[in-house]
């Protein structure tokens, strides 16, 4: 049966636009019970209600599969758009380039991103465009029925059996890579992680890749799968317990225990107070971070929280110079030259 | 009509052919010796023949003066420039008897043929004179000196050779004095070498230029999309239309930019293919801006799937295809006509698209606002099918003149709008027909109305743009396009009619068969034949197209492909009983049709005996 | 004739409707029934309508019995089988009066009509009789249960069921047993609670299936790319199509390891898109395999330019489209015949491309065989053209047949070859005519003998396979491309006539349309219109389309889509005057055509006073 | 004016086949005259000639670009294949399969790999083909007339002054990351260098991945640009020296001084000789291997040689199971099962 996201929370609570939980809601989910996707629907609305975004401020893009279905399953004020297979990227651009207020969440499959999309992934993250980038990855391809995707691990067995003989695309590795400046590991079932990195995201001005380990409970949560709830439950080491202090309410209600704890100012002056767990990891530090990736990979370990923030470089829509106000907003009398621009024009081909 | 070598000179009506090697500068020469023409008040085009690679082949360069005011390509040659070793025996031997060769001296062309004029030129002798030029320049300089000689011999005033070249420079007196140098120095040798030579051919002054620019199509096009107030550009480098997108940079880095801030009102992407750039442009368009992409076959081909989301979603959005030769990479720098057919029905499913078919560099710039405006009314991708011939030959024209008309937005629902609805007690459904045209509403991200957002997908949905999987309500948004594909034919650019309305015979063309079709119809006129000629303009086309046909007993439908492609689009579209009135006349060899195949192959059609021709050489192709 | 429900009872010709939810492994259940039918002699089809997601949304199959043996599609139901609370009341809603109802008791329809006759089931109730199963399995024998349910109604001998279980479940009794407990739970109940029980509706045995296979269509094309000895599969996995490769491997795994050493004679390579798969699937071709992809829409338009380039440059490659619902993401779990236009005109540039047009199962088997031949024989990409009703639905037929033929590896030099050539004092060239039907000889790599390598591009060549930008040489090879293509048309399967050859109309169809088109013949003819009826099988068009549209004064083309796109394609091909003879009956909607929607169609069209219909509801549109 | 590629030989040199050089030339380039790629394309011929490689056993791949173009200019008696844009990958991989006893050599320009064709680049490393591939990259699209690619360096200047505000993509890098078990870069005017690695990559079995910085004189030899012959020449630190001694000539004219050298051996017993330069570099250690591209790239250097070997992955073809034979050789009798097969086929349809 199809499963509805969002139990109902306390009807009291708004957030500091004054909404609820509510209005950050879509429609109903009609993903299989129990699919790690639903999870992430669920802590994107909370996110993003807890961080008090506008929802109509906000434009939502995606792929083809299970996960690029989701967008239309939170922030049902937002517009969307939910084009073809593995192109969700070049929509994030166009419309950073069109509209640079609206901030863009984009939505992706492991097939979607790391199969059939992971050239624009890449060129994504190459411009740094704007867009906080989930990556729903479950190994497989569940829309159609459970196919390895590019992402699924080396020695891991499909349904049928079979073992899949090459290494994964590490769209974490990769991202680091090519100098994306956001770059995080969670869980679909580590709801406090999860919704942290997200509001995290939320404050990055640039791409924001998060890749997500989301179960298919349909095709890929068996035994021998290393993308199944249990593999992953078990196989998960935290960087670093996570939380945020919004820029908007600097004094929030974390507790901070000296000595314990690493700060991460973002670009909009929000922090991330990340707190040590087994060793002290610093996300600002890039080899730090591929060799992280690279020891946890080997180890058949699955690394989750912030693993890489550069908040320096200068986002897409900033590299071309556009004015301030939304190209899609101007008027006719800004966009069309005046007849003496076209005069001269003229005057040069003559 | 080939003008002999008779005692009565030819003025003003024959073609110069420059053969070159490419990478080495000729282009400025070329340009220069077109422009003195030019400037003298005699019209004049030019087409380069250039091959696929940078440096180092052979290029050919073809001006042709016709105080006719023809412009279309000529295939006859008068004057011959030889410059090239490579190509220069195989250029003579295509020389008509008693014409002109002007030729590098080491080449020793005059003892080949006894049937030409030769002049004999020591260009690099020449040019070493200049001192202080490294081997570069000399060669720059050596093709300058070409256009001295050819001035020389064929009257040309130095002082609009000059003006050019101020033109080139942009005012830079220096480069302006050396090249004038070598072109003297091009003058002073025949003058001392053949003193007494007399060629049939000479440039007089007229005046049928004055006020006339000079531009390529893909520049017109440019300027077209910054007066449409054209906002994202996303696209992928491809001969022949990248020049199209970096005349856009260019023009847009002068009149774009905010003048108080200086940041751009624009954004141009280099995209990594051309996959991304359809998905740019389109998010781009649906988010409110007016976002073009530009490309060319191969590009169109990569587009396929996105052009279709585009349909179906109704995403506006312009695409710009600059067509050169096909199949696959085919011939990147030789024109042609032949992607109609993929464009007209770009993607799988029922999918059909509005294209326009510019055929002057006049309609590169205002078909481009139209493409806009079309793109935001119909709210789907609009296709404007150029091709090498017009994007990147020169072509005389009159100056662009301002626009008009305000831009046409289209049906998008502002937050007041989605408020009264709300107070009326309605609702906005994305994708209703509300005033019957099928065209539906739309509104804008960022949207702040509660009610005004929607959900874009390329999978089935409703008319409130919810998913749907019910064969009614498919069906009802799949008949609502195909009415609004219905309304676009009112709204496109109508097909512009030359000559009749009494005529024998009927001719349908579009974009740039243009101008040898109406050099054709002087041919065919003084033959005897009454043309009136339909060009097309757009797809899906106007009802006039199909009361054109209605009036002629024969329409020759010319277009430069091997299919027929233009053909077959009309037989799908015409009444059957119609369609028995419509012949090919075919031209696919990757050089600009002519008027001479034209005329020729109607006029082939049109004897008694009817000749059919099948595979014969290259060349144009009639068929019934 | 809808079978009333009158005293005679309608014996082997009705339709069992099954409401389900997907994921509920109702599908089991559903072919458990089919089945039981089928050993029963009784011709019978299955159709499953699925929606595009993996659980929880609605789902139907629909089973016809039919002792005229009519397998297409009805729109008719006479027992509906309610499952799903979702669509209940709608299923309901949409059933004729005086039918048979049976429902999951909870859903409580029996108050909602009177004018049906009711079984209301308590299905969770009687299988939470059965110890030891979990929830997941418990639905799955409330779905058995509805089995058993039927069973008892209509007259089904269970051991047929049980028989039907042993295959599905490979002889594992333990399922078997269980099944069958649930199925005895149904048939118990019915006795017990509706003794005495009459329903109009009955499967009496027959002697109609007897050594007929049950199969799909993807898996048929998979059994012909099997025996075609494929050897090369990269493809992309896309609904409707994946099921057609996954066959394959399965099948492979079986058949194509070397008995010594356990070793593939075939790789599948699960590529990363659809332009990958082509590249892929290209060049293994051109290295001598017989390599295949299979995709649906989407994955055309992205193979866009590939397809130009196997086309350009002459690769053999086998591309199979299963169609859904377009344009874009569209439908994909439904039907249609959409992707005509794309694919015969596949690529920018003139670009024309062989497909194949399989109407039955048998057909999927025998031309996936053709296309291998077709392909290696012409030197180009030949598609395959099935749709999501042929290839996924399950459709009765004779067992496939041994090939007779041997592979036809076309026209390939060996070594000795080039050898001879040698001695002769001739030499090998890619592209040349040698037999002046168009198909010139090719190598493979790997080809020890000197003189027997080329360069295989997409740009411009001669026929030495020379690159070239010259006009003639260009022109040689594209028109020799051209006359291939009308080599091919000799050479493709032949149009399959049926009824005639003096009839009052054609009907023209192919594909999946081919059975209802059967059954709405004998509804024509009992209406006193006598039909002919050409089933094109391939394109392009063999002269015989010709010569019977020429035999017939109106010719109804049926198919599924909107746009007429194969009516457009026999315009584009048919000599003018007979395209006044064409007709279009369409249907759009995403369920295959059945064969009331052609029957009234055409009849519609037949009467005197010509009933012209416009923008109506769903359903099939008659147009002229 | 169009140059030729390769000046003659001494006409006696004859390789272990008993081959000339001349065996191993194809058509007359026509690239502009000072072009890297024709330095690239003249220690191909010599690599093939003097490993003695069978020329008609090769097959070539390419996109297209001026470097891809170049497949035509070199092995003229091997079959070779120049497809589309971006595309060469895909290419290769087809090639494998229908004949694994071919050596495959690809061809590829920095835009048709890094910008349009980086989707399939990945994906081919992925699966570990057996092919050669060299990236000849100039950090423009020479064939279109100079606009950057995605390897164009952060700062770098184009003809007409636009500055590049992007990182590269840095194939090598990527390669590493993705598991490519050989990946060196090099300088098209090294030539010794080049040579060697390319002798080096025709004895690996799996994805060889060759990035060659190849300067286009036409528009990007600039003094502003990172990819000119000056700036490269200037800025290029050789990891080590190389030498090939081959599996047939085991006792090559290396002379080795102990102490300075590191030996590896690749798939085929074939063994790279390194002479250690500044510092010891173990190319088989990935994590060194990642830290040296990503120190070097931040110290704005370029830094050439064999970077990482993994000589261990099963190469694709391996991966697939596959006969001995080509599959494009064999026989009907071994393509379609026999009368029995389809009985047993049939029978489980009824
Ligand atoms: C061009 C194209 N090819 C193939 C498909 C079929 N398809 C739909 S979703 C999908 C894969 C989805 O996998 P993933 O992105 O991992 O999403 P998931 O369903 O696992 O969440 C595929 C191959 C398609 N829609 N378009
Ligand atoms: C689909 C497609 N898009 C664009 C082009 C035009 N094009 C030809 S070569 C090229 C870039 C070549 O750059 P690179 O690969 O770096 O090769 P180089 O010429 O620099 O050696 C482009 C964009 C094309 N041929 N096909
Ligand atoms: S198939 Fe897998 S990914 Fe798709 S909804 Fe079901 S559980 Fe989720
Ligand atoms: S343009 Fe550049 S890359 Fe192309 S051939 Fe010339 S120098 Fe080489
Ligand atoms: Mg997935
Ligand atoms: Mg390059």
């Amino acid at each position: 049966m199809a499963t509805t996201v969002t139990p109902k929370p306390p009807a009291e609570k708004k957030n500091r636009l004054g909404l609820t939980r509510e209005a950050y809601t879509g429609g109903k989910s009609t993903l299989c019970s129990g699919c790690g996707h639903d999870s992430i629907t669920a802590q994107i609305i909370q996110a993003f209600f807890e961080t008090g975004v506008d929802p109509k401020n906000v434009v939502k893009v995606s792929g083809i599969g299970c996960s690029s279905k989701t967008p239309a399953y939170f922030l049902g004020q937002a517009h969307g758009i939910n084009a073809v297979h593995g192109r969700m990227p070049s929509l994030a651009t166009g419309a950073n380039a069109a509209n640079r207020k609206l901030k863009c969440i984009g939505v992706s499959g492991d097939g979607d991103t790391a199969s059939i999309g992971l050239g624009q992934f890449c060129h994504l993250i190459r411009r740094n465009v704007e867009v906080i980038y989930i990556i729903e990855n479950n190994g497989v391809y569940g829309l159609t029925k459970g196919q390895f995707s590019a992402t699924a691990d080396m020695g891991t067995a499909h349904k049928k059996g079979e073992i899949n003989e090459m290494p994964p695309v590490d769209c974490c590795g990769l991202a680091v890579e090519l100098g994306c400046g956001f770059v995080a590991r969670s869980f679909s079932a580590d709801f406090k992680q999860l919704k942290a990195l997200l509001e995290a995201a939320i404050h990055h001005n640039g791409t924001a890749v998060l890749d997500v380990v989301s179960p298919c409970v349909t095709f890929n949560n068996h035994p021998a799968s290393t993308k199944s709830y249990k593999y992953s439950k078990d196989h998960e080491i935290p960087l670093h317990d996570i939380d945020i202090i919004p820029h908007f309410e600097p004094q929030a209600e974390i507790h901070i225990e000296p000595g314990t704890t690493r700060e991460v100012e973002l670009y909009d002056g929000a922090k991330i107070v990340l707190k040590k767990l087994e060793e002290d990891y610093d996300p600002t530090n890039r080899a730090q971070a591929t060799q992280s990736i690279e020891r946890s990979r080997q180890a058949g370990q699955f690394l989750t929280g912030l693993i890489y923030l550069d908040t320096a470089r200068r986002s897409y829509v900033d590299q071309l110079h556009l004015v301030d106000e939304p190209l899609a907003n101007l008027p006719q009398s800004r966009l069309r030259p005046d007849p003496k621009a076209l005069d001269e024009i003229m005057d040069s081909l003559k | 009509m080939p003008s002999e070598n008779s005692q009565t000179p030819n003025v003003n009506d024959f073609s110069i052919h420059v053969a070159t090697i490419n990478g080495s500068g000729s282009q400025t020469s070329n340009n220069v010796l077109m422009r003195t023409i030019f400037q003298m008040g005699v019209p004049v085009s030019g087409k380069n023949l250039f091959p696929s690679n940078i440096q180092g082949l052979p290029t050919w360069f073809t001006i042709r003066a016709s105080k006719h005011g023809y412009i279309a390509r000529r295939k006859e040659v008068e004057v011959l420039v030889c410059m090239n070793p490579e190509t220069a025996l195989d250029d003579l031997k295509a020389l008509p008897p008693n014409r002109v060769c002007i030729y590098d001296a080491p080449l020793k062309l005059s003892n080949k043929r006894t049937d030409c004029t030769f002049f004999e030129i020591p260009f690099a002798r020449l040019v070493a004179e200049i001192p202080e030029t490294d081997a570069r320049l000399k060669k720059l300089l050596a093709n300058m000196c070409y256009v001295g000689v050819a001035a020389e011999l064929l009257g040309l005033d130095l002082a609009e050779s000059e003006k050019a070249l101020m033109k080139h420079f942009k005012g830079k007196t220096k480069p302006v004095a050396l090249n004038m140098k070598a072109l003297n120095l091009g003058v002073d040798y025949v003058r001392k070498t053949y003193p007494k030579a007399q060629v049939p051919y000479r440039i007089e002054r007229m005046n049928a230029t004055g006020g006339k620019i000079i531009v390529d199509g893909n520049m017109a096009c440019a300027i077209g999309a910054l007066m449409a107030g054209c906002s994202v550009i996303a696209w992928y480098p491809i001969t022949p239309s990248s020049s199209l997108v970096e005349s856009f940079i260019d023009l847009a880095k002068k009149y774009r930019h905010d003048p108080q801030t200086g940041k751009a009102t624009y954004a141009v992407i280099q995209a990594e293919d051309e996959l991304a750039s359809l998905g740019m442009v389109l998010s781009a368009g649906w988010a409110g801006a007016r976002a073009m992409t530009s490309t060319s076959g191969p590009g169109i081909s990569l587009m396929a799937e996105f052009a279709g989301f585009g349909y179906y979603a109704e995403v506006p959005a312009v695409i710009v295809d600059v067509q050169r030769v096909g199949p696959s990479t085919g011939l990147p720098t030789r024109t042609q006509q032949a992607d109609l057919l993929e464009v007209a029905y770009l993607s799988h499913g029922d999918t059909k698209h509005i294209a326009l078919l510019p055929g002057t560099v006049e309609e590169c710039y205002s078909m481009m606002q139209d493409a806009f405006d079309l793109a935001e009314r119909f709210q789907t991708p609009v296709f404007v099918l150029s091709d090498l011939d017009l994007g990147m030959n020169n072509w005389m024209a009159d100056p662009f003149p301002y626009p008009t008309k305000d831009f046409d937005r289209g049906k998008v629902y502002t937050d007041a709008d989605i408020e009264k609805l709300r107070a009326a007690g309605k609702k906005f459904e994305r994708y209703r027909d509300v005033e019957s045209d099928g065209i539906p509403w739309r509104t804008l991200p960022g949207n702040p109305e509660e009610g005004g957002s929607y959900f874009t997908r390329g999978s089935g949905h409703d008319e409130a743009a919810r998913y749907t999987e019910r064969p009614e309500e498919y069906q009802r948004v799949m008949d609502r396009l195909a009415r609004k594909y219905e309304t676009a034919r009112e709204w496109v650019p109508k097909p512009e009619l030359t000559g009749g309305p009494v005529a024998d015979i009927g001719i349908i063309a579009f974009g740039s068969s243009h101008t040898p079709v109406l050099e054709a119809m002087d041919q065919l006129s003084a033959d005897g034949i009454r043309t009136a000629y339909l060009r097309l303009r757009a797809l899906p086309f106007h009802r006039s197209v199909q009361e054109f046909v209605a009036l002629h007993p024969r329409v020759y439908v010319v277009e430069q492909n091997r299919d027929a492609q233009m053909l077959k689009l009309l037989k799908a579209d015409l009444p059957a009983e119609l369609c028995t009135r419509l012949r090919s006349i075919l031209h696919y060899d990757g050089l600009p049709v002519y008027a001479d195949a034209i005329h020729e192959g109607i006029k082939r059609m049109e004897v008694p005996q009817r000749v059919v021709s099948g595979g014969k050489g290259p060349g144009t192709r009639g068929e019934e």
